[in-house]
């Protein structure tokens, strides 16, 4: 057929426009979407994601908020109830815990203990994540405690494709969602398909296939990992990488089909190290491929710090290449 | 009694239906009570005793479209709302034919087919759910009113202050209820807040506001009218403190050591049931039998109430999960 | 020695009575100590451990708050920065998520950013867990989440020893320590030393050593997890129960020497299962002891559902002794 | 210029100091501008341009037993206090001899010694600190102050509401230092609060309060006199609104697109140096050499801060997780 023939045209862009393109799809396609949160409207985003679309959509569908994160939070969750799909952006994951009560209490138990009644299709977007040195009260990755919580599901774009398609099927979920970017990845460039859109969220995506081992991650990190890898492959070591890309849900079946296959693998995420999302993985590969595997999981996580300010310690606080690198070969005993 | 001149409603069906309402709720609270000592009902069960001309007054003056936003402390209100009470009482219970299908309790009453959207057990947590659904009224262009019922001891939440001002910052159509009973659990008013005066903390907000003797129906539904009519028309937030006072525990787990019988008793004189059938009767707007009439009805309905709950059945356990998450998956991508 | 033959003297106690005799104690000890929170005094204390102390040591030692989580847990992280030794209680975990920014972002950060110029001795009460058909606000079990941050400890006490002794060694310490006591076990009586007093925090204890199997729990589940062990051994399996008592930091080495010995563990934890303490602790193990195992890791912990009210879906929502045999003995492959 | 005509410090060598303390502010930041471009500063930088007035106002009105508390736009208030600018700028550059050991950076600066309790960059977290440390002082029936200064932004936070009523409800010795520029962010405040009359809101918990000319800062002073002493005569909280402007943008990343040019232009003519330092020279109380003086004094200060921050050291990677705990374990049970 022709059509197969026909390459999809490319553009240039940054995850920062892709995200920024997803809303402008998402409230162009469906009335009841609207954007809300600090800054988003006049300042133009605290990341400038949003910059341009006040203008383009005026002050009811961006809508710029008071410093009240509790507030207007549990606001886009009563909106929701009530049959809009606001997009409520909490500036940065540091600033959510003030909303935590909203997220935890309401937002991911109205459904059931309602009896099914009720349900709350919002979606919280949040920067994630160290890497510009903002110290400890501006570096958290809580994106894996969020994990923890039934009721809700967490998404973390780690491509241009994903920060421009998940949006859209988040909105379209009946559940809360939460998506966490990396802000590390907002100036990141690349091409993308001038026609891209929706994409799934059930799905984890083999990044770099390999037989070796299998390095799991997600996010900001995800870059690191592939780092990693092309580096593992220098010394003749063929490491699959899994972005994971759902938080919660995890996509079990696309992680233990790797473990299966390379019987190692290295966990690796931005959370302090205990209570990790790189903790729940490898207890889910115990559980779930304990035969399978030829040694003991590795992972790599942030140091168990509130992350310093100081570029040398911030980069040695949180995941790097070369301890990747590191915590593969100690787990093919090549260390 | 305050009967204002312009009452329109004042007819002596209104007036029977006023106090058949207050009556229901207490009646049924009664039996709750009594059936929590027999461990038909569990958890923790709030009772309304002397509170229940607030939500009479109020609610019967919302519109079908208006929304509900209450507390833990809110049987009478769903009651009030037309939630069945055969629902209600199997929700008591923990059964499925309860109107949370039996999950959430006494304090977690839900029910989508009058807009009552529970049932909060997080002291302040209803209140941002409540512009919230404002806000998409607002940005619908509807005209339905939101009605956000709270406790005194709420307004020292943050939460309380965040939702007052976006409310009045964006002009949004929500009626807070402050139901003030001079108590949170055991913590006096004064040891609350350092403004004790409840009604002035809507105008740091810039918000609308009437205070009102909490114990007397007929004064709340005019007030609820005032307000109702302010926030239909204005778009705005309005802020009703209604006065009252918790006859009962706080819970079943509760010594009331933090204040004097004496006190409580003084309360009981002013409460809102015998008030205002003494008034209805010294009036002879109703008579005795009117009374026993509605006694009996009300026994009747809670009779049937139970017997519905009884009857009713445990969801079965391999449905724990379910609604954990919406059952339809969202659609595939594109 | 004589001593050595004298018994202690032993009294009739309940755990909430070890708690209160806990605080009366500090108070007593050290000026600086003094307790706040909601209900503390004149209502004597949500789950009445306060009753009496009003009476005893006056409004200023014991502080009724108004309903401000945030607020009164801040006051008391800024008043032990400033030398006192305050006992904030929150009623429960549940309203915590309420005053997470001040623990999270303030007590947790403060001594490591501040470069060691300040630190914030502070103790956090609070009950935690299921069971009493308090419905899915009011049911959480998140101190495993809470141990996923550095800069804090967390405390589960099972016992009455540990109701009475843990809180002075808490206030002795110089950073932020929050203690939960599982609701189900106030009512809890049993016997203890008269002279009982504060105890080490610092280790787990092996509550009925065994040879087959390593249950590794914490608090309100310790006494399931033991009820289970005493069913597992009429089957002739000889399970031996930790009490992990420290959440963060972990005692590693205890729990690595009993897996050492059985190679073979069940983790049985309240919080629910993805993102779990259990999962940390499996990984740990994986991590450090994983050619000693003969079987994959197991754990017991709550469904991922907010916790319904009616009793059957409560009881079956959270980890009960007949889940932890049926675990042991898929372990063992005795299922 | 207002001068109130009972001050007692109102010295040469007063009004010297000063001018002295608004300049040193405004170059070591200029400074830290460059050094942000040449990326020795990095992370969030925040200027304190045309609030020097606040900080210099009030600051040196409190004791050396007295706290305070900060935001991350803090610089000029731990100059005024007497962090040594050596000290704050190796800070900025995250060396380990900066005042919080380089961990800090521009948003927490800390000094145990000068009871500079940070630098806090969650908008509002201060607040519930501030309430503590009065708390304890409350306790021990010491006499200190403690001075919580935060932007009008964290007034919306519901923090902002449960530490004013705390403090007010328990008589608590907290100066609550509002510095209102008018925005948060890109946020104007009358899109963020639906009372913009800041002091309102002190009325709101009962709390004495005054509000001042931000750019003025001998009014400031008198005013913190004022305030200060009610503080620690009455022991209960006062509010102080301090009505000033942010020249510059939020921070290093901002495009001020939320603002005219010509209202910044227009607040500029307001600003508190030259307009301080203008009526000095119209008054002949100083002289144009003077000024040069200071300058020049503040210039060698500035350059002595940068090489010392320069000459720091890094903290070792093997101290990373130093100070995440105390050192010292604490002592066995019993
Ligand atoms: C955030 C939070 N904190 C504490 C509690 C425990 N609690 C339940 S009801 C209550 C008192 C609330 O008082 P008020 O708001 O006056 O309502 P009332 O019970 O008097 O109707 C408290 C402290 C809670 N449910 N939520
Ligand atoms: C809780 C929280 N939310 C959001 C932010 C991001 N933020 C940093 S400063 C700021 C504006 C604060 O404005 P204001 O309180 O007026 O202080 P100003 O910066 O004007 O001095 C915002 C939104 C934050 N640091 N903390
Ligand atoms: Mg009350
Ligand atoms: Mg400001």
């Amino acid at each position: 057929m022709k059509q197969e023939t026909v390459k999809a045209q490319m553009i240039e862009t940054t995850y920062r426009e892709a995200a920024k393109e997803a809303i402008r799809d998402a409230i162009k396609r469906d009335e009841r979407v609207f954007l809300m949160g600090e800054d988003v409207g006049r300042y133009g985003g605290c990341y400038a994601v949003s910059k341009g679309l006040l203008a383009e959509f005026g002050p009811e569908k961006i809508r710029d908020t008071p410093l009240s994160e509790s507030g207007f939070t549990g606001a886009g969750i009563g909106a929701a109830m009530a049959g809009m799909r606001p997009i409520v952006e909490v500036m940065t994951v540091n600033f959510s815990l003030l909303a935590l009560d909203q997220i935890l209490n309401t937002a991911a138990t109205v459904r059931h203990m309602s009896g099914n009644q009720f349900g709350v299709p919002v979606v919280i977007r949040m920067a994630t994540g160290a890497g510009r040195q903002l110290a400890a009260q501006h570096s958290h990755s809580l994106e894996g405690w969020y994990a923890h919580i039934p009721g809700i599901k967490v998404l973390a774009p780690a491509t241009l494709e994903d920060a421009r398609g998940m949006l859209w099927t988040a909105l379209e979920d009946p559940d809360p969602v939460l998506i966490f970017e990396n802000v590390m990845l907002y100036n990141m460039s690349g091409t993308l398909a001038a026609d891209a859109g929706p994409v799934d969220i059930d799905k984890a995506a083999v990044r770099r296939p390999g037989h070796d081992i299998s390095l799991i991650t997600y996010g900001g990190s995800l870059w690191k990992t592939l780092e990693a890898a092309t580096s593992l492959a220098a010394e003749g070591i063929d490491a699959e990488v899994i972005d994971l890309r759902s938080l919660r849900p995890l996509d079990d079946a696309t992680i233990m089909a790797s473990v299966a296959k390379t019987r190692r693998a290295v966990i690796v995420d931005e959370g302090w190290r205990s209570g990790s999302l790189a903790a729940e993985i490898g207890m889910r590969i115990v559980e779930q491929a304990f035969w399978e595997l030829d040694a003991p999981i590795g992972r790599v996580c942030s140091e168990e710090v509130p992350i310093p300010y100081p570029r040398h310690l911030e980069n040695a606080s949180i995941p790097q290449a070369p301890k990747i690198v590191a915590a593969a070969k100690a787990v093919l005993g090549r260390a | 009694m305050t009967v204002p001149a312009d009452k329109p409603h004042l007819s002596r069906e209104h007036m029977l239906a006023l106090l058949k309402q207050m009556i229901r709720i207490r009646r049924f609270e009664e039996k709750c009570a009594e059936l929590y000592t027999r461990e038909k009902i569990r958890g923790f069960l709030h009772l309304y005793d002397g509170e229940e001309a607030v939500a009479v007054g109020v609610i019967p003056v919302l519109d079908q479209r208006d929304h509900i936003v209450a507390t833990y402390r809110e049987h009478g209100h769903a009651l009030v709302r037309g939630v069945p009470m055969t629902a209600v009482m199997a929700e008591m219970y923990g059964k499925q034919e309860g109107c949370s299908r039996g999950r959430g309790g006494s304090m977690h009453l839900f029910d989508a087919a009058t807009n009552f959207h529970g049932g909060n057990a997080i002291v302040g947590g209803g209140l941002p759910l409540a512009v919230g659904l404002a806000l998409a009224e607002h940005m619908r262009g509807g005209d339905a009113v939101t009605a956000c019922f709270f406790g005194e001891g709420a307004v020292a939440e943050g939460e309380f202050h965040e939702s007052m001002n976006l409310a009045a910052l964006w002009q949004l159509p929500v009626l807070f209820v402050c139901e003030n009973n001079l108590y949170a659990m055991g913590t006096a008013l004064a040891l609350s807040e350092s403004e004790t005066d409840i009604e002035r903390k809507a105008a740091c907000y810039r918000i609308a506001s009437e205070a009102v003797d909490g114990m007397d129906v007929v004064a709340i539904e005019a007030a609820a009218r005032r307000a109702v009519h302010a926030v239909r028309e204005s778009r705005k937030p309005y802020f009703l403190e209604c006065r009252t006072y918790r006859l009962r525990a706080h819970s079943m787990f509760d010594a009331q050591l933090y204040r004097d019988k004496a006190e409580v008793e003084a309360w009981r004189h002013k409460e809102p049931i015998i008030r205002f059938q003494t008034w209805l009767e010294s009036n002879h707007i109703i008579h005795a039998d009117d009374v026993s009439r509605i006694q009996a009805e009300v026994d009747a309905e809670i009779t049937e109430a139970v017997a519905f709950a009884e009857a009713g059945t445990w969801e079965p356990v391999g449905e724990l999960t379910r609604f954990t998450y919406a059952e339809s998956a969202p659609p595939p991508a594109r």
